[in-house]
C-alpha cells in the first residue's frame, strides 16, 4: 500500500514518475510552466537532462513530445487537462494519434474540481475530445494508489495514452500492491438490482451512494471503470444483463465520456435503462469543490436520485 | 515633480489608485484564500493609469458606439482589473467580496457571460484575448468608430502561438486602434521567463513584425499615460500601425515579500502575511477598503449578486 | 427550387452567403487561406470591405470571429472541418462558446470523401469535437438546398453555430423552397420496421438503403437529423417507441456524433437496439470518395446490412 | 561554371535529379488526376540536394543511430518528396505510381504509419512537423547522435503560431543540431503572402528569435548545398544556434505556364498541359522515368504494396 490516507491523485503520478526515472532511461518528461501543479517537479530535480521545459506552449510541447517518441523515448507529457487535449489537440490528433507515437499525455484539473479558477480552467470535454482519437487509450485513475500503478503501467504499454489525474485530496479506495490491468474494469460492490459505473474522483461517490442504497435494501453493482477506451466490454454488458438498468457518473459533461461509452455499447448488445450522472452540457464556474460537485449534481446524493429513476423506470424503484 | 499627466490627470490621484488596487487585491484573494496576487500587483499602475484617464469609458453609458474597449487577455490577474472596475464605478465596491466564490459575477478568471457590459471577452487561458482584440478593433474600424481598443497580456503568455498570429494580424490589417500592453515581470509559474523560455529582444521582434513599439516604466503612472495615449505611427504607405507597449513590472510590487519572486504567481498569502502586505502597502489617499460583508451576509461564501 | 442536380453542399452555402451579404450588412466572412474551397470567394468579391482574409492561422481567425461578434457583427468563419473544431478548438470553447458569441463555423472535408488528401484532412472527428461543448448548435445539410437554406437561417439564429458542408457533388433531396427549422428533423420516408437516421450526404445513402429494403417488404423510416445538437429528441424517441429498432448512419467516426446522441437518448427514453454506421474508429486514407466509402462501410449495403443485424436482435431479421 | 559542390558532390547530377524530380512530380499528378504541383516543382533543388547528397542516410541501414533525420512540415509537397526517395533509392521507383490511391504507402500527405522508417512525423496540417523536428533533436542531443535534422517548411505555413512557438523552443533549447529550411516562394493559395498575411523581413525576424539565418537561391543547388552544410554558429556563451535557411523558390520552377502562379499550388494539369510541361522540364541525364503500370496491374487503381 503507497497512499492510505486521502492525497491528490496527481501525487501518485508524481510519485511514479520519480521511479520511472530511475528504472526507465527512456522515460522524458515535458512541461508547460506547470511542473509543481501536474507533480513533475520532483522528476525535475532528480532528473533534469530529461525534464523538458517548453514554456507556456502547448501545441508545440506536444509535437516535441511526438518527435522525442519518433525518435526512441517515453514522454510523459504534462499540463492541466484543457491545454493538453482543446489547445494541443490538432498535435495530438496528428502528430501523436495518427503517427502511433508513444506520448503518454497526463493532465491534471479534468473535471470540475478546480476550485476558484473558473469554467476555463475546468475540462469537462477531454474525455470526449480524446476517445473520438482513434488509437488513443483514457485511463482516469479513481485515487493516488491507482494513479501510482497507472503510470508505471502506461510507460511499458506501447501507443499513445491519456491519463487524467484529479487535483484535490481524494480518499483511497484501491489497494497499492494489487496489479492494474489497463481495460479491465474492478467490480468494488457486489449486486444484480442494477449497477453504478464511476471513474476517477467519482468512485467515491459511487460508493457512498451503493452504503446509502444497500441501507434500502437495494443492492448496487459499484464498477471503476477506469479505463474509458477501450472500455471493458464485458463489464459492461454483464452489468447490463444480471442488473438491466446503469447508472454512471463522471466528473465530466454526459456528452462524449464514460457515460456515452456506455449507451453505445449497451444499445449495441443489450439496451437496457442508462441515466448517465455528469455535468449536463453546461460550463463550470468559480466555487469550492464541494459547492461545485453540489451545484452541478455530483454528489452521491444526486447519484441516488438517478438511481431511484432508472429503477423506476423498471417498475423497481418503490422503495429507494 | 510632476503631479499632472499627459491629459491634465491628477497624478498623484492615480498613484493612489494604484495603492487602493493593491490593498483591494490582497483583500480579495486573502479572503477568499485563493488566486494570483503577483502579477496583480505588478499591474496596479496599469489598471490605475487605463481607468483613472486613459480609456474613454463611463459607467453611465456602458453601450457607447465610440467608447474604448479593454482586453484583459492574461485573466489570472483580474483580481486588480475587478478592483480597478470597481473603483471607476463600474461595480459596486462591496461585490469584491464574491472574488472567486460560487455564483459571483467575479470568477476567479474573466467570464464574458457574468458581465457582458464590463468583460469583452472571457480570458483565462493564456493567449486567447489578443485574437478577441483584434476582432472588436477590426469591427470598430468597419463601423467607424472612435473608440480604441487596448489589450494587457502577460510575458509569459506570450510564449503562446496564438500571440504570434494575433501580431501578424494586427500588423496586416493595419490596426492603428489597437494598443497591446505588455506586462513584462520576467517571471512566470515556473521560474524567469528568460530561462523558461526566452522572449528578449522583445521590442526588435515586434519591430521585426512591423509594429510599433515603445518601452516604458509599469511603474510610472506618467511613462505610462504617455505610452498609452500616443498616437499611432504611420508606415511608409500612410498607414497606421499597431503599438505594442512593453511595460516593465515587477512581480508582487508593493509588497516587499512578494516582489520578484515566482511563487508568489499564484499563492495566498497567510493572514498575517496579509497584513503585512497590507501594511507595507500604506494607506490610498481619497480612497477607502471595500467593506467587508460577513459572511453570513453572503449566504455561505456565495456571492451576493447574480 | 435552387439546385436541381447533384451539387457540392459548399455550393448551396456560398450562394447563400451571397444572398445575406445583399440583405444584412452584419454579416462579415473569414477565412484561413482557403477562400475558393470553402466557397466564400463570391462573398469575397461582392463584399471586400467585409471578407476577412486571415492566412494560415485558424485559432487567431476563430478568436478574431469571436472579436467581431462582441462587437456586433455575424462572423461565418471559414475553413476546413479539422482547422476548425480541432487546431482551433480553444477557441471555440473559449472566446465562442463559453462567451456565448454570434460566430457561425462553416467548413468543408468533414468526413471521408476528401479524395486525395488523406487522413489528416479527412475529419471524422469534427461533430464530436463541437458536440461537447455546452451551447453549441451543430448543422449538417444533407443536399445543396439545405446547406442553402440553413445558412440563411444560422445567420439569424442568436448563438455559436457549427455548420458542416460536404465537399463533393451529392443530390439533391430536398426542396429548396420548403421550411427549414433548426432542431426540427425531416421524415422523408415513412415506415415502422426500424428507422434509419442519417445526417449529411449519408442521406442518399439511407434512402438507397430504403429502397432495397423496401424491395424485401421491410419498411425503414427515413429521418435526416440535419441538426445533431440540439437534437430532436420527440423524432429519435418516436422513432424509437413506433419501430423498435434504430440504425444510424454518417460520414464521421462512431464515437460521438450523431451515433453516440441517439444512443444517449434513447438508453435515457426508451431502451432498443442500435447499430451505429460510421467510420469505425480508425484514421481514412487517400482514394477515390466512392471507394473510400466502400473501404469504410458508408455504402447502401453495408446500412443494410446493420439494418439487418439490427432486426435480427429483434428476432425480425429473417426476410433481409 | 563549377561542377563540384562544397563536398565534392557532382553538381551536374543534382541538377539531372532535380530535373527528374520535376517529370515525375507532373507524372504523378496527372496520372492520379490530383495533388499539388506548385510547391513540389519550385522544391526540386532542395530535396535534389537533400537526397542527393547532403543528408547522411542509407538505404541499407535504416535504423543507423547517427543518421540525419528529414522532417517534410509542409506535408502537401510530398510528390517531390517520394520522388526524391525513390531516385535515391529508399522506394521502388515503380511505387510512384500509386500516388494518392487506396491502400498505397504514398498519401497525399505523408503518413508515418505507412511508411515508418522514411516518414519521420505525419504532415498535412501545416505548422505541425517542425515541432516533431525539434523533438527528434532533442532526443539526439539526449543520446549523443552525430545526426543532424532538416526540416522543411513553407512560407505561407510560418503564418502558423505553432511555428513561432517552436522558433522559440528549438531557440531556447540550442538545437545546433537543427536546420529549418523555408521554401519561400512568395506564394500560398489565396495568392501572395504579402497581401495575406507578410513575413517579411523573415531574417530579421529569426535573427530577433536568437536564431542564425541563412538566405540561398532555392533553385541553385551549391547555394542550397553551402547553406545545408554551414556548422552552427555559436552564442556569447559557447552554445550552439539553431539555423534557419530562406530558399527563395518560385512556384512551379521549370514549367512555365505555372511558374509565379498561386493558382498551380494545388491544381492537376490536363494531359495536354501535363505534356507541354514535360517538355518544358526536359530529359534529366542519368535518370529516367518511373515505368508507369498499366490500371490493370494496379487492380483499379489501388496501390501494389500494402
Ligand atoms: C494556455 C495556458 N497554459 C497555461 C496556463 C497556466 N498559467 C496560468 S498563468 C501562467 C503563467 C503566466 O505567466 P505571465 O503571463 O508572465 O503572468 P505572470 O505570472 O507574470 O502573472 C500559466 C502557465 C494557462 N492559464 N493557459
Ligand atoms: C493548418 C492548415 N491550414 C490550412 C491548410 C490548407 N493548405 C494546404 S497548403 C496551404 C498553403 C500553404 O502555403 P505555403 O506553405 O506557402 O505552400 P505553397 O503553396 O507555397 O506550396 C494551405 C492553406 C492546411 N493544410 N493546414
Ligand atoms: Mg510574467
Ligand atoms: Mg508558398
Amino acid at each position: 500500500m503507497i497512499f492510505e490516507k486521502p492525497t491528490p491523485i496527481r501525487d501518485g503520478f508524481g510519485k511514479a514518475l520519480l521511479e520511472l526515472g530511475e528504472k526507465n532511461p527512456r522515460v522524458v518528461v515535458l512541461t508547460a510552466d506547470l511542473s509543481e501543479a501536474i507533480r513533475v517537479h520532483w522528476f525535475a530535480e532528480k532528473y533534469p537532462k530529461r525534464f523538458f521545459q517548453m514554456g507556456i506552449a502547448e501545441s508545440d510541447m506536444m509535437g516535441t513530445a511526438a518527435g522525442l517518441a519518433v525518435a526512441g523515448k517515453i514522454p510523459f507529457v504534462t499540463t492541466f487537462a484543457a491545454f493538453a487535449t482543446s489547445l494541443a489537440h490538432t498535435p495530438v490528433r496528428v502528430s501523436v494519434a495518427y503517427n502511433q507515437a508513444n506520448v503518454k499525455i497526463a493532465t491534471s484539473h479534468g473535471g470540475v474540481c478546480v476550485g476558484g479558477d473558473g469554467a476555463t480552467h475546468q475540462s469537462i470535454e477531454d474525455i470526449a475530445l480524446m476517445r473520438v482519437l482513434p488509437g488513443m487509450t483514457i485511463v482516469v485513475p479513481c485515487d493516488a494508489n491507482e494513479a501510482y500503478k497507472a503510470t508505471l503501467v502506461a510507460a511499458e504499454y506501447p501507443g499513445p495514452l491519456y491519463l487524467r489525474l484529479g487535483r484535490v485530496a481524494t480518499p483511497i479506495f484501491t489497494n497499492g500492491n494489487t496489479s492494474f490491468q489497463i481495460g479491465k474494469a474492478q467490480v468494488l460492490e457486489q449486486g444484480t438490482d442494477l449497477a453504478i459505473i464511476a471513474c476517477g474522483a467519482m468512485v467515491g461517490v459511487a460508493l457512498e451512494a451503493s452504503n446509502r442504497l444497500r441501507q434500502k435494501g437495494i443492492h448496487a453493482r459499484v464498477i471503476n471503470m477506469h479505463t474509458i477506451k477501450p472500455i471493458d466490454q464485458l463489464a459492461v454488458v454483464k452489468a447490463a444483463r444480471e442488473c438491466g438498468a446503469i447508472v454512471t457518473i463522471e466528473e465530466h459533461s454526459i456528452i462524449g465520456g464514460l457515460g456515452s461509452a456506455v449507451t453505445e455499447l449497451v444499445s449495441e448488445k443489450c439496451p437496457v435503462p442508462v441515466e448517465r450522472v455528469g455535468v449536463r452540457d453546461v460550463f463550470g464556474e468559480s466555487g469550492e469543490p464541494d459547492e461545485i460537485l453540489s451545484k452541478y449534481g455530483l454528489t452521491a446524493q444526486n447519484l441516488v436520485g438517478a438511481c431511484r429513476r432508472v429503477l423506476n423506470r423498471l417498475g423497481r424503484g418503490r422503495d429507494v | 515633480m510632476q503631479t499632472t499627466g499627459t491629459q491634465g490627470i491628477d497624478i498623484d490621484h492615480i498613484k493612489d489608485m494604484a495603492t487602493q488596487i493593491r490593498r483591494d487585491v490582497i483583500r480579495m484573494i486573502v479572503g477568499v484564500g485563493s488566486g494570483h496576487p503577483g502579477g496583480a500587483l505588478g499591474a496596479a499602475e496599469i489598471f490605475a493609469v487605463l481607468y483613472g484617464g486613459v480609456l474613454r469609458v463611463n459607467p453611465l453609458n456602458l453601450k457607447d458606439p465610440h467608447r474604448d474597449r479593454f482586453v484583459l487577455s492574461n485573466g489570472h490577474i483580474c483580481a486588480a482589473f475587478y478592483s480597478a472596475l470597481s473603483l471607476a464605478g463600474f461595480l459596486p465596491r462591496e461585490e469584491l467580496n464574491t472574488f472567486r466564490r460560487l455564483d459571483s459575477r467575479l470568477q476567479g478568471h474573466p467570464a464574458r457571460v457574468k458581465l457582458p457590459d464590463l468583460v469583452e471577452t472571457s480570458s483565462g487561458p493564456l493567449g486567447q484575448g489578443f485574437s478577441v482584440a483584434n476582432g472588436i478593433a477590426l469591427a470598430l474600424k468597419l463601423d467607424g468608430s472612435r473608440g480604441r481598443v487596448l489589450c494587457l497580456v502577460g510575458d509569459g503568455e506570450m510564449q503562446e502561438g496564438q500571440v504570434w498570429e494575433a501580431i501578424m494580424t494586427a500588423a496586416q490589417h493595419k490596426l492603428g486602434n489597437l494598443t497591446l500592453i505588455i506586462s513584462y515581470n520576467g517571471l512566470q509559474i515556473d521560474g524567469e521567463v528568460r530561462k523558461v523560455k526566452d522572449l528578449m529582444p522583445l521590442k526588435a521582434k515586434f519591430e521585426s513584425f512591423g509594429w510599433e513599439c515603445a518601452e516604458a516604466d509599469g511603474h510610472d503612472v506618467v511613462s505610462l499615460q504617455r505610452a498609452f495615449m500616443a498616437s499611432p505611427m504611420v508606415d511608409p504607405t500612410g498607414q497606421e500601425k499597431p503599438r505594442a507597449v512593453i511595460a516593465y513590472t515587477v512581480m508582487g510590487k508593493g509588497v516587499p515579500f512578494m516582489e520578484n519572486k515566482a511563487m508568489w504567481h499564484g499563492s495566498c498569502p497567510t493572514p498575517t502575511q496579509a497584513e503585512e502586505a497590507l501594511l507595507a502597502i500604506g494607506k490610498a489617499k481619497g480612497f477607502e477598503d471595500y467593506p467587508v460583508l460577513s459572511n453570513r451576509t453572503m449566504s455561505k461564501k456565495k456571492g451576493g449578486r447574480k
